[in-house]
């Protein structure tokens, strides 16, 4: 049935891949605001600069989720700078699209996944990422609060 | 699977008679209620029952009952041929904080148009207080447009308090009660409203009727032009079997109401109370009691409603929820935050909206299948995570 | 008796596969196309499969389709809602002296409000010349509106040259379509026109559901304001019954339309011989070739039009008239005096308008039946009385 | 079922009394206008002031031609004075009411009666009555054409 969402998206927000915490993790980045509906917290364990390990916590929409489910499988056995590489545009696209009103979700996964190895870069280099203000929250003000 | 329909707030149910009434139309068929001949005048007849039993709902007269499309072309119709008919006396208008987009977006053209608008607030359970509209009134006030029940937190608002401050001041009402026509009693003579909105699919009718009363004296100038139909205040051939249908619907939920509601209410209390006991930081929104029958409106913290929606959906429980996810427009729904509720909890926004079929035995499904899934998306969130660390230390 | 319906142009009988469509919507139960869950999800499954299939009938995209509430409602949102998206461009507009009512108050509310409006005329046969609607562009004009059909004299315009000459000066054609859509092969692309209204009552589909056409790129403002239904161009909870009985209407009118008209074309020559036979000083309306297939429309000398269709209507046989008698306004059918039909000879006007249940049995019948009401109406008449006198003398 | 007309008009419609013309009339009144849908044309027979036969022809809607058969049942019998005193409102009732909208068709009734007398009162005293511009006509100009 034409629901909002595409089936792969369906099947990782039923069954998140990768949901949880790392009790050691090596970079936790977390994005979004509650009044906007979305916080998306990403864990990384890097060995040999290479991702092995990663979980999410996320509260927000099937989408939300979903984008943090394939964020996390799209960067494990990356490298770090392969995983910078992840756009949200690929997970959109490996998720098989999202409707136009949640691209947003997977513009967060990408900021998530940057916040975790910025964490990760300024505690083993003393030097993060030169992360731009959030183009989350950037876009949320463009549009007069209109998106989140 | 079992399934649950609790989001009558959207669109209620069809009443097995009401359906079995469209369905014998359907065979019969039916003419244009304009046409002169045989087959019209059964057509006129089939239409003019059905405006009879509606103003039977409501105590009006049966030509003050304009039939419209919907609830929402009903409040256009109000809002809108108020305005144009009565734009000389006056451009001001008065309405709430909690309206439905299909007020607010009219007001909008109307201020576009040089109109003004002064919207009163609630408090925290929903309520508007007819103090702060009278105080709004002022020498150019034509209307005011307040909503007898809103339909996503089901607080039932003082529409005849509020009609007898204006009264004094010479203002008409208009009162959307398109959430509450047909659910709870509603006289018109009693409310004292000059005017009032209704949609069948809100009382076990179909989508595709609503209807207008406008008051014998009030003027509205028809939005849609064209020929004569529904004396000249709304053009276009008449969907007679939604008409039928709304008619139907209102005889039934006349006779029906008090068994109705009855049902309603304990059902609902029961469902409250098996869930604020289940699931922890709940928090139940609009009024406790002064409420619609059928309505339990909550916020669950640290989730949001949307992904609770989609699995009570895959347990097979429908239901809505005013978070900003869920909405097209991305916003958290405005009646929540008039409320002033946390733009984050309104977040974990719900609305259970039982219907005249729900049966004790889906209230006992969604208390049991409810709890694991907000607790598996809480095990998800970040922002429980931190709580549950809290109340640990 | 034998009940013969002969005003589909008022509104067509259902089809039976439509009407079957519909009983089992409503035994199945629809929810709001709005909602999230299972149940709303399949709502909007219907939803979409019914615009498909409208678009399907006339050539267009899905998203070009906004539904209506009727074929008033289309018209009204085109008019209307291409005046106001375009205001700051132009504000003339051109229409024809033959268009209904629907088209023709919009218009006159939008000259209230500044716009002028120039109404080209048209011919003895009822076409409307393409080079007169040339004639009337201006800088400021920012659309025309003419008709594909006109349903009370069948007569089909030239919509395609009037696109052509328009195209020219970049002024957007909207045609409705009403009278014509699912009776006469239409698409919007060959047709070239910008927006275009359907309804549904016109093609053996239920009352209540029209469309408007609007071209992707071409822009109306929403006429019924809320909720962001219909990508935004029509709110209100959708009429999903009468939607989808819509949608397989216009999938039927495209499979069976050659076969349709054949028939209706023959049985409608049919019809037209045998009465000009027997009955004399009858003149025929509209142009004798390129009309509607269903539709004869005729004025009978010395007699008035609404007395013949009630003893009609006494045999069974059910018509429709554009006398002044027959309106609620008690004019005389604009459609036939810009016809150049005279005042008087416009009382007898009737209009046949078969549909695909007629049978040859029907025309029989009604040629029977006829002659003889029409020669006691005429011995009634003192008009008659004077050329009966004249042709003795 | 509910039409635009009572029983009674439809019964007058259907089967109108005094339908024809009377050869030896002692006045004929002609009153309304094809364009604007009625034309009636009233025969009457009078006998010692009294009205002892008459006769009808209408172009016209039902209630133009229901009104024509009440109006003469009404007069018929009656003496001319009388005859007179019959008004639109007497025949409207007489028929069970008429639709508002065709309530012309009863003062056209009532002016044909007016007009038959006018014109036997012509023919047998030199002077007929001193009817003013009809009415119906009048109401016409009044309303901008739009009722006949
Ligand atoms: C209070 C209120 N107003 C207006 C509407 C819109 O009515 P409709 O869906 O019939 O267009 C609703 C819908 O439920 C409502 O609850
Ligand atoms: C040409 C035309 N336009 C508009 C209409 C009005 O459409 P509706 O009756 O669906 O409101 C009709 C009705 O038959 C029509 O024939």
């Amino acid at each position: 049935m034409s629901g909002p969402y595409s089936d792969k998206v369906m099947a990782h927000f039923a069954n998140p891949h990768n949901v949880g915490e790392l009790n050691d993790a090596d970079g936790i980045g977390e994005v979004g605001n509650p009044a906007c509906g979305d916080i998306m917290k990403m864990y990384i364990k890097v060995k040999d600069n290479v991702i092995v390990d990663t979980r999410f916590k996320t509260f927000g929409c099937g989408a939300a989720i979903a984008t943090s489910s394939m964020a996390t499988d799209l960067i494990k056995g990356k490298t770090v700078d392969d995983a910078l590489k992840v756009t949200n545009k690929a997970v959109a696209e490996a998720l098989g699209g999202l409707p136009k009103q949640k691209m947003h979700c997977s513009v967060l996964a990408e900021e998530a996944i940057q916040a975790a190895i910025d964490d990760y870069l300024k505690k083993t280099t003393g030097k993060g990422l030169n992360l731009k203000e959030s183009s989350h929250e950037h876009a949320h003000e463009e549009e007069e609060g209109h998106e989140c | 699977m079992r399934q649950v329909y609790l989001d009558n707030s959207s669109a209620t149910s069809l009443h097995p008679k009401v359906a079995e009434l469209m369905a014998s139309l359907l065979k019969e068929g039916l003419a244009n209620p304009s046409s002169l001949h045989g087959p019209g005048r059964r057509a006129k007849e089939v239409l003019e029952e059905a405006r009879g039993r509606v103003a039977g709902l409501i105590g009006a007269k049966p030509e003050e009952i304009v039939f419209t499309s919907s609830g929402t072309e009903a409040n256009n119709l109000a809002i809108k041929g108020m305005a144009m008919a009565y734009k000389d006396k006056g451009r001001h208008i008065i309405t709430s904080d909690i309206e439905h987009f299909s007020v607010l977006n009219p007001l909008t053209r109307l201020e576009k148009m040089g109109f003004s608008v002064t919207k009163v607030p609630v408090d925290s359970n929903g309520v508007v207080d007819p103090a702060a509209v009278e105080r709004a009134v002022t020498p150019e006030t034509i209307f005011a447009s307040i909503m007898l029940a809103n339909g996503e937190v089901g607080t039932i608002e003082p529409i005849k308090d509020i009609a007898g401050v204006l009264k004094k001041k010479k203002v008409i009402l208009h009162a959307d009660a398109i959430a509450a026509a047909g659910n709870i009693p509603v006289d018109v003579n009693e409310l004292g409203v000059g005017a009032m909105s209704l949609s069948a699919n809100q009382f076990h009718g179909p989508s595709g009727a609503g209807a207008l009363f406008v008051r014998n004296g009030v003027r509205v100038r028809p939005q849609i032009d064209g020929g004569v139909q529904e004396g000249g205040r709304r053009a276009g051939t008449e969907d007679l079997l939604a008409i039928a249908g709304m008619g139907k619907a209102a005889e039934l939920a006349a006779k029906e109401m008090p068994e109705r509601s009855n049902k309603l209410r304990s059902l609902r209390d029961a469902l409250r109370d098996r869930l604020t006991k289940d699931v922890d930081f709940i928090h139940l929104t609009g009024h406790p009691t002064q409420r619609l029958p059928g309505s339990l409106s909550l916020c669950v913290e640290f989730v949001e409603g949307e992904s609770v929606l989609l699995f009570l959906d895959m347990q097979g429980v429908a239901v809505t929820s005013g978070s900003a996810c869920t909405s097209k427009a991305l916003k958290a729904s405005h009646v929540l935050l008039a409320m002033g509720v946390d733009a984050a909890v309104a977040q974990g926004s719900l609305h259970f909206s039982l219907g005249m079929n729900t049966t004790k035995e889906d209230v006992d499904y969604v208390a049991k299948v409810m709890p694991p899934i907000v607790d598996r998306l809480r095990q998800m969130s970040p922002l429980y995570e931190k709580v549950s660390k809290e109340v640990k230390a």
